[in-house]
């Protein structure tokens, strides 16, 4: 017979859970749901013979990411010069020629001193932590419509073209793997981890009031846009 | 706007010309059993579509098309209603080209084709809900969307089918250095998140059905992420890579986006829990109350924290509450439908829910949420929403205070 | 017939070529959020279809196309793929003018509209199978047709969003004679069941929803009635009318049709519940072992009397057996699914599945229930299905014995 | 605050049963599910507003059905031969000029005796238990395509040839709402209720058997159509 794997010995002999036994009840329009199986079989002793060894091109191929402390950057390097070449021929139709965004394409430079404000203007200089994120990302991405595209030396000149744009580094820069590590960007130290469980513990009530909660309610404010479809010349949207 | 209450119930004058005489569908033959082999919605059904708010984006590859929340019911999204985001449009793959690469700290590092992962042993099936961040993101500042397809439609609800990503990373043999993971797309966003790999190794799937077919292609085809409970964006679609690592990649949807800007000018990383939160669907904007007398009033909750214990309705802008019924299966980490019957003697409500999960967590009102995250979020909004029901049935999304 | 076995695993020879390069759909946009504002599956999945047997019937406006339950998985059935059984055509109804009527023994006699039932106290969320009870009746005399979807295609299984039927009962108020209820379609068949009022009154549901969404055309859109674990010609679509009286009508589908002819001539009537089964979806004809190595056994059981238990799955043709993995929600009257996980050397198999239920009631072979009904039942053949599946994978509806 | 039904004083308060409180614990990729919320709600003391009293009219055009005790019979009458013209019009193009069936559709007459053979023929006359349902039936769906067209004495004159058809009335007989009830059909008595829970009682076991539970199996019969989508001059299916 066949091997045979995965049938775990409790399924069957398992006693009926108190909460079935009364569901099942005859006479309740009701349903219940039964204990699903639990935890997938433990991996078998044996090793399961699925999957192919990866070859080192095929991981190359595919291994694009970047990191902060700059595992994943290629050899290569590309100047702000070259940078802005390559940046107006192929990337200022949409990201406006110093990176402030045509029409709703998204705005890449500028924004400093914005983030406390009202309309907070999120930019590679004013908000992004990690340099790496650029280079990683445009390589992978960008230009919108033709991702991967762009070969180590003219994406180095590129993140050089934008770092400068947000007066990050001087026009003469040329960046490099070598040197990539020693850029910083300046809100790196804003971001800090997740916190809502000690920040926000106040959303965890017991008993949530029921009546009386407050005084009289009035609306405060209505809906800006009428039409459940909206159209037309519209503000632009925060969706990011 | 013009009113949309109807006459209510009434002694018919004569007799209703729907049903004498006859109707004609039962007199004539309809159409036969198989004019639609893949089957599709009533004519009559047309307006229930997933709707682009085209102002949103600059292009519709990167964009999202909402759920019709305000016409579903029950706890599963239809395939064909399920919302979608895209960063690089919808990634069109021959399943027989499809690969699958778990490489980086590993023992083994490896391919796999469709037909591999079909073949692992330790296949499930589990619901959950899929909320993107960015859910209810344009709300912030103010009420501004009128329908809850729009404020609440980033939200979907579907059984997958799939091998726990644990069995795959058993396989490769993650090394003990190993503490994140990186999940990569094959779309033109190569759309890429770090996933701490405690989750990776918990309860992660890597599905290739949803509600007993094939994934649809805006939802990955052939194959996606699960990653229950966690942001939508993290759910990667199309996977093609799985990379394990000693540390987070810091990718752009890790730090450009998908982080949480606070008043003080601080952000959030790494908020990947999708809190409690729920919303009425019926009566909202789009389904406004047309009738006095006996209604039912009907929403969804979910908690990316664990399961839905209970949830409260308020027809007073939030003064009174009363219980709701949970109807249906209310799993952990997935959409529970709850209702309210109540009558209506045709005066103003102010309707709001709140959802309860089992951890304790109570959804805040959006006051309670902005005092801690200031406007600036655009992510996790899940703070309690009001529809404002006027007395001509007409539905509005408002905030009170 | 030609081998469909693979090549199975093996190192490449070289890169492979839909790695190295990096595949089109990763360097271009794909389509934009919202091509589709109802989705439809992948090109990919063009064949997974319902299919009608064309030489079962006279017309396709009586007749029956099956759901491909071999390309399925998990434990729901996608709206678009619910086998669809007509009498008299699809019914085409406009929802403004749907009409349900209730009326005979009551104490008031009732219209109600569509919007009326939907503001209905007390509305639920139902997992059912619906398995219509000429499911598997060509196979009575033996192996028949080569595919799952043909054998056992006529069974799907849904979420409904409904209102109990007990609910409008309770308004119209069942007089103490009122023992039956009759249930009536619209369409043209006018298509009706008798129902004992303990039925009727215990979990029956006016359905408006599935999986969802409003009900679909073919399965009884705007409402059908939801008769939980009994024959599928019971769940009236395009449901128009609930009569009371004080006895059965004897109806033409509850006489000359959906009663169980024995080999003695005399015929079982009222044969309502139906009983546990299963069948294996994958390997089945439609889906033939491909690879040596691991793989996974998929299939689905369901029991009109409980919820099933266990599922047993025999390789050697029911020598031996072995109990499979029920995975996903196991709900009373309600498709669950099954797999086992096993290395195929390549060697012959009988594959066979056992569904039992909470009753304690287990599965019969084809020769048990032939040695008790004989050949003639039509309706109900619960039997043990075998598929051989050969050493080159082909899989084959076969008897054994 | 307008009046609010249907809120089960438990929900919320409910202790969550012990199954779920295993399945919730972290790390276990698994799901459980609730007990749902349990019978609807009891219906409201006051009566619920909804739905219209159905004027008799209403009731009339829908109200077709006919049962065995002629409960639902019409006013009317019609003769073997009307029926028999009517018949060859409306009917006979898919039935047959003698209920034989054309083609593929349905035989109507004959079959009598064949209720225990290899190929059984259920007709009105061999197999059906009573005549209320050829005219309810008759009326409520045919001539196919043209369902609820027939007069009441057109239906009584083709019930009275369908009965003559199967040697039931003779060929002067006019059938009526009077004397319909004294028309009996011969397979009548033997129709049973369901006694699988008795008859079929072997079919509940407790344990059984997994391990050696027969001699060697062998393949006894294979499907007899191999393709999956059949098509072509295929056997005659057995769908009712
Ligand atoms: C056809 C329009 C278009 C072109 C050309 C284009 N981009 Fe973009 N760019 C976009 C869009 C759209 C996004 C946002 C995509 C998303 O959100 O998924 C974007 C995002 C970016 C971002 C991230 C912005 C943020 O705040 O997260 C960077 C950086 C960027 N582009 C750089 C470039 C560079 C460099 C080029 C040229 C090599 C380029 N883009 C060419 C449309 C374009
Ligand atoms: C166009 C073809 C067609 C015509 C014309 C037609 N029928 Fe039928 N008849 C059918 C079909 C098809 C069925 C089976 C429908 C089903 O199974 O749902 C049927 C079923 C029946 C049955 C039930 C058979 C059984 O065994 O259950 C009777 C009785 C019947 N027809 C009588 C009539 C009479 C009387 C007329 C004329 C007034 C008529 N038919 C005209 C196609 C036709
Ligand atoms: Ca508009
Ligand atoms: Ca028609
Ligand atoms: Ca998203
Ligand atoms: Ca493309
Ligand atoms: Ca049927
Ligand atoms: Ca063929
Ligand atoms: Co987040
Ligand atoms: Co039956």
């Amino acid at each position: 017979a066949p091997e045979v794997k995965g049938a775990p010995a409790r399924a069957g002999a398992q006693e009926k859970p108190e909460v079935e036994k009364a569901s099942m009840e005859k006479g309740k329009p009701q349903q219940a749901a039964n204990v699903p199986a639990g935890a997938p079989p433990a991996p078998a002793a044996k090793a399961i013979a699925l999957g192919r060894p990866a070859l080192p091109e095929e991981i190359a191929a595919w291994n694009i990411d970047v990191r902060p402390d700059g595992e994943g950057l290629p050899e290569g390097k590309g100047s702000v010069k070259e940078g802005e070449t390559l940046f107006l021929h192929s990337c200022a139709v949409c990201h406006g020629e110093f990176g402030e965004g045509a029409g709703r394409w998204p705005v890449l430079a500028g924004g400093q001193g914005t983030l406390k404000s009202d309309r907070p203007e999120k930019t590679i200089g004013s908000f992004w932590p990690y340099a790496s994120t650029v280079f990683d990302y445009v390589h992978r991405a960008m230009p919108f419509g033709n991702s991967q595209s762009l070969t180590p030396d003219q994406t180095y000149a590129i993140v050089a073209y934008l770092l400068n744009l947000n007066d990050l580094v001087p026009e003469d820069y040329v960046l490099s793997k070598e040197n990539f590590p020693k850029v910083a960007l300046p809100n790196q130290a804003n971001f800090y981890e997740d916190d809502r469980e000690t920040t926000e513990k106040a959303f965890w009530k017991k008993e949530p009031c029921m009546t009386d909660c407050s005084g009289e309610v009035h609306v405060t404010a209505r809906a800006q846009i009428l039409n459940v479809t909206p159209e037309g010349d519209a503000p632009k949207g925060n969706l990011e | 706007g013009a009113g949309v209450l109807g006459a209510g119930p009434a002694a018919a004058a004569g007799p209703d010309p729907n049903i004498v005489p006859v109707p004609d569908w039962t007199k004539t033959l309809g159409p036969g059993v198989n004019v639609n082999p893949y089957g599709k919605p009533s004519k009559f059904e047309k307006d229930v579509v997933r709707r682009e708010v085209t102002w949103l984006t600059a292009s519709s590859e990167s964009s999202v098309s909402f759920t019709p929340l305000y016409a579903l019911d029950g706890v599963i999204t239809p395939n064909g209603l399920c919302f979608v985001r895209h960063h690089g449009g919808e990634a069109e793959i021959d399943p027989d080209k499809y690969r699958f690469m778990i490489h980086g700290m590993v023992e083994k590092e490896l391919v796999f084709t469709l037909e591999d992962i079909k073949r692992m042993p330790g296949r499930v099936n589990r619901a959950y809900f899929l909320e993107c961040a960015a859910n209810s993101g344009m709300e912030w500042r103010g009420a501004q969307l009128n329908g809850c397809q729009f404020t609440h439609g980033m939200i979907h609800n579907v059984f997958y089918t799939g091998v726990p990503l644990r069995a795959f990373l058993d396989i490769a043999g993650v090394k003990p250095k190993g503490k994140w993971v990186l999940a990569e797309g094959a779309d033109a966003a190569a759309m890429t998140r770090s996933i701490p790999i405690e989750k990776a190794l918990d309860d992660c799937l890597v599905a290739f059905a949803m509600n007993g077919e094939a994934l649809r292609p805006e939802q990955g085809y052939p194959v996606r992420l699960v990653v229950p409970g966690w942001e939508g964006n993290m759910w990667i679609k199309w996977l093609r890579r799985i990379k394990v690592g000693d540390q987070p990649w810091q990718q752009r949807e890790e730090t450009s986006k998908y982080t949480d800007l606070l008043a003080d000018g601080r952000s959030r990383r790494f908020t990947f829990i999708m809190d409690a939160k729920s919303v009425v669907t019926s009566p909202s904007p789009q389904a406004p109350l047309r009738q006095k007398g006996p209604n039912v009033l009907t929403g969804i909750a979910w908690s990316g924290r664990g399961t839905i214990r209970r949830v409260d309705v308020s027809l007073d802008g939030g003064r009174n509450w009363t219980t709701a019924r949970i109807e249906g299966p209310a799993y952990p980490m997935a959409m529970t439908r709850f209702y309210l019957d109540f009558d209506w003697a045709g005066q103003e409500l102010m309707v709001q829910s709140r959802a309860m999960d089992d951890t304790g967590y109570v959804q805040p009102t959006k006051t309670e949420l902005r005092a801690v995250r200031g406007t600036n979020s655009i992510y996790h909004n899940n703070g309690i929403q009001t529809w404002l029901v006027r007395s001509n049935g007409e539905t509005e999304n408002v905030e009170v205070g």
